[in-house]
């Protein structure tokens, strides 16, 4: 894939900052608004989509490295089923963080209310872990898919185990 | 409060966190990878053991997914179950306890197996997360995250059989048994939606309770029976099914072949605990019965003509799946008439459980031998094989006492769950046990050929150079060789043990539906 | 009937992807027809849902008529179902243009070495 | 011709089976009781604190569904990353 134009690469790179940073507030606000760590991590992930299209995947892969994303992938999912395991005391996914009074611990009004944001215990935690394994499952999915694209190998000669 | 009520939540997290953190075992090399393996396999097949002793000694055991305490299914004032519920009655913790052998066999084999090829800890990932998705479809009692689990099982099945993406044949089974898949879990998910949008539920023991009998269910039933059927290998939709299992490395198919039980047992989940209380009219039990007939026939038929061996031993396994559906339709036609139930419905459901756990070892093994002849010699043909008995002696034992185990030998298990599924099927009609014994007859005479073609005959001289396969590989084969040496030795232990309590627990459908509401009953005691 | 138009959209939209899977010769459009089949799924969960004059179930800033909410449980059913969806979609077409880099075609019809 | 036939007359069924399925779901915007969905509307803010009813059921109430939606995209680009691994990546 070739870079875009000058004139689509700096509409890109200014348009892909918006995303991520509406991306995050999706996944912040999960637990309070319509969204959460899926809808977000996927328009997060935009964000890496904006800049393959418009600077090429050379460039790209010159910038990032794929450890990275799993790294992330991995910690997120990690994250989200320690927090199920963590309480454990009860059952496991039980919500131990809600009501609880400490980090998003905060009880909410019944019925309609403006919202705050340290409340919902588990859920904003695991709306996080969540956010972050889009992020990276997603990026990772187009980078791989654009190095499949133009593949630097002939086909049929990635392994040498099948040879005796 | 014992530690071990958390079982079934444990039988999941485990392998779950075992993918989770095997990508960064590429960080520590080849011996922190395999110990991984070895560490997560032994973890997960050591639980499903002790969850099956617990639910042999303690009755079905639930598990409320984040609810108060872990038996509280019914939160205060409602009379139905909000939470996901695991519900591992007998029959459940039976195909755990067999699905995480042939996994921990799987596994060990694969070690040596896979050991020239790059990627692994991709491999160890895919490896555990069909683990955790057939595992998880065994024991939920939540229609929904059944389709869930359907949907991880498949999943990373395809990436599985696709793992040697530099043959074209891979890619191309993956493609079809992709298609297939995904259309049997969607068609679950419009049966699980057209239940939800009349009963509100989506709870399996609560549907069972209140279901009626109308349009949305036939449809539902309808789409079920079709979804998991295609998913295990019944013969219409049988194309997958010897390609995906040829394709495959060997240790991967030993155990897709526990998934694709999987399967079956959403299947007869369906039929006999929810929609069990209508099949007394014989229109479902006899769609089963005919296509497990067609699947034996068929399967057999074709195995017979076949020169590859994983395609061989793959056609085999339609016409054994077709034995399992016999058993259960049988057994399903004589679910609402007790006396027909004593008289021959419980022995065909003994003979279709007992298959399967027999079904799962020896298949299981056979594959594992095909893949050390692959391994050992690169040949996938029957044709260009020949007096390896001499070279390889340890797999060619193994070999033949599955090959033994499958055609029905008699001190074989095989022998003796076809027994009861003859015995059975000729009380319904005499036809259905004709089909069974030259279904039987003509395995016996493929396993002879690929037996003779193959270990026995004159020494070839470009097989020179061939040894046996490293120790690793022999271990995983000798943990199913040995599981079907038990079972063979001891047929009376295993059918009261092992296969009476699970065929008594999958008929009784009252108390699979009690469990969920009766444990309510005692509080939030922890 | 025009009442349930929701639901005849569903079946539409169903039997015009089972024709596109049947049908259709090259791979991508057969993963295009999944795909249809998916969002007839989803559609059909969603629908179910629906009370009509409903709110969406968020109490944040909510109104004061925001006493009859649609149902949540089909929105987070489809929510997982869509990620699926999603999951299964791309693996499909990573597995369409590894089987062009193999073959060189699309086509079903040359798609076919195993076979028998 | 004939796997058209055949394919054709599947098609015909899985329509027919389809149409006279959604005739019998109940009437669009007009659910039947609902006491699940009802329980987590009137629950959701006094058990897991969140205004969010629908993340509220995702997280809490069927987290665990969750946690394999999350495994299956897990897998999903797992299994693509070992399509498209190169040769001796490890």
């Amino acid at each position: 894939m070739n870079p875009l134009s000058v004139v689509a690469r700096t509409v890109c790179n200014l348009f892909a900052w918006f995303l991520a940073v509406f991306g995050i507030y999706v996944i912040v606000h999960g637990h309070l608004t319509p969204g959460g760590g899926f809808q977000g991590g996927a328009v997060v992930a935009t964000f890496m989509a904006f800049l393959l299209v418009a600077h090429g995947g050379r460039k790209m892969q010159s910038w990032v490295r794929k450890e990275l994303f799993t790294l992330m992938e991995c910690i997120g999912l990690t994250v989200f089923i320690s927090a199920g395991l963590l309480g454990m005391s009860n059952t496991f996914f039980f919500n131990f963080l809600a009501k609880a009074g400490g980090l998003f611990g905060s009880t909410v009004p019944l019925g309609p209310n403006p919202g705050a944001l340290n409340t919902s215990g588990t859920i904003a935690l695991m709306n996080l872990s969540v956010g972050l394994e889009v992020v990276g499952g997603l990026s990772m999915i187009l980078l791989y898919m654009f190095s499949g694209v133009h593949p630097e190998e002939p086909f049929g000669r990635e392994e040498t185990g099948h040879d005796r | 409060m014992s530690w071990q009520v958390h079982l079934p939540a444990l039988l999941l997290a485990v392998p779950l966190l075992g993918a989770f953190l095997a990508p960064l075992t590429a960080l520590g090399g080849k011996g922190l990878r395999n110990t991984w393996f070895v560490l997560v396999s032994a973890a997960f097949t050591m639980i499903a053991f002790l969850l099956w002793t617990r639910v042999g000694s303690t009755g079905t055991a639930i598990y409320v997914m984040g609810g108060q305490g872990w038996n509280l299914a019914l939160p205060s004032g409602m009379s139905i179950p909000v939470r996901i519920l695991m519900e591992v009655d007998a029959f459940s913790a039976f195909m755990v306890l067999l699905s995480a052998v042939a996994a921990l066999a799987g596994a060990l084999f694969s070690i040596g197996f896979m050991d020239r090829f790059s990627g692994l800890e991709k491999f160890v990932a895919l490896y555990f997360l069909m683990v955790t998705g057939m595992f998880g479809m065994e024991i939920t009692g939540d229609f929904f995250n059944f389709f869930v689990f359907l949907e991880i099982s498949s999943v990373a099945s395809f990436g599985l059989v696709a793992f040697w993406r530099d043959r074209g044949e891979a890619l191309e089974a993956a493609f079809k048994y992709m298609l297939v898949s995904t259309l049997g879990a969607l068609m679950v998910l419009v049966a699980v939606a057209f239940l939800y949008s009349k009963y509100n539920v989506v709870n399996m023991a609560t549907l069972g309770k209140v279901i009626e009998w109308g349009m949305v269910e036939k449809t539902a039933l309808v789409l079920f029976l079709t979804a998991l059927a295609m998913k295990c290998g019944a013969v219409p939709m049988h194309m997958w099914m010897p390609d995906a299992y040829a394709e495959a490395p060997a240790g991967v198919t030993c155990a897709l072949i526990a998934v694709s039980q999987a399967s079956l047992y959403g299947l007869f989940r369906v039929t006999y605990t929810i929609f069990g209380a209508f099949m007394g009219s014989p229109v479902i039990p006899w769609v089963i019965i005919v296509l497990g007939v067609l699947s034996m026939f068929i399967g057999v038929s074709m195995a017979v003509i076949q020169k590859e061996v994983g395609r061989l031993i793959a056609y085999h396994s339609v016409s054994q799946v077709g034995y399992m559906l016999l058993g259960f339709g049988v057994g399903l036609l004589a679910l609402s008439d007790a006396r027909a139930m004593a008289e021959y419905g419980f022995t065909a459901l003994k003979g279709g459980i007992y298959h399967i756990v027999n079904y799962t070892m020896y298949k299981g093994l056979l594959f594992l031998s095909a893949g050390a002849l692959y391994y050992a010699t690169g040949c996938r043909n029957l044709n260009d094989m020949g007096g390896l008995g001499r070279k390889m002696p340890k797999t060619m034992v193994l070999f033949m006492i599955a090959a033994a185990a499958i055609a029905g030998l008699p001190p074989f298990n095989g022998f003796v769950s076809k027994l009861y599924l003859y015995e059975s099927t000729f009380a319904v009609h005499p036809i259905l046990a004709v089909f069974a014994m030259v279904t039987s007859v003509l395995t016996l005479a493929s396993f002879v050929k690929i037996f003779q073609t193959a270990f026995l005959g004159p020494a070839l001289k470009k097989f020179e150079n061939v040894r046996e396969v490293p120790g690793t590989m022999l271990i995983g084969m000798s943990v199913l060789g040995v599981a079907i040496l038990a079972l063979s030795l001891f047929p009376t232990w295993s059918v009261n043990h092992l296969v009476e309590p699970a065929a008594k627990a999958l008929v009784d459908q009252a108390s699979y539906i009690g469990a969920v509401f009766a444990a309510s009953l005692t509080g939030g005691g922890l | 009937m025009t009442g349930n138009f929701p639901y005849l959209v569903v079946g539409i939209l169903f039997v015009m992807g089972f024709i596109g899977i049947v049908f259709e010769k090259n791979l991508v459009k057969i993963a295009i027809a999944v795909s249809v089949v998916e969002a007839a799924t989803n559609l059909f969960i969603i629908t179910l849902g629906y009370r009509s004059g409903g709110s969406i179930p968020v109490w944040t800033m909510a109104g004061s008529g925001s006493s009859r909410m649609v149902l949540p449980t089909p929105q987070a059913l489809t929510l997982t179902a869509i990620v699926i969806g999603l999951a299964t979609t791309a693996l499909m077409l990573s597995f369409a243009m590894s089987i062009y880099r193999h073959y060189g075609s699309l086509d079903v019809r040359d798609v076919r070495r195993l076979r028998g | 011709m004939k796997a058209r036939i055949l394919f054709l007359v599947s098609i015909l069924v899985v329509g027919g089976l389809l149409w006279s399925g959604l005739q019998a779901v109940h009437p669009f915007g007009e659910p039947n009781a609902a006491p699940m969905d009802d329980y987590f509307i009137a629950n959701a803010q006094s058990e897991a604190a969140a205004n969010n009813v629908v993340t509220s059921i995702v997280f809490d109430y069927r987290g665990f569904d969750t946690l394999g939606e999350g495994a299956v995209l897990f897998t999903a680009v797992i299994s693509v990353a070992a399509l498209f691994r190169k040769r001796g990546q490890h």
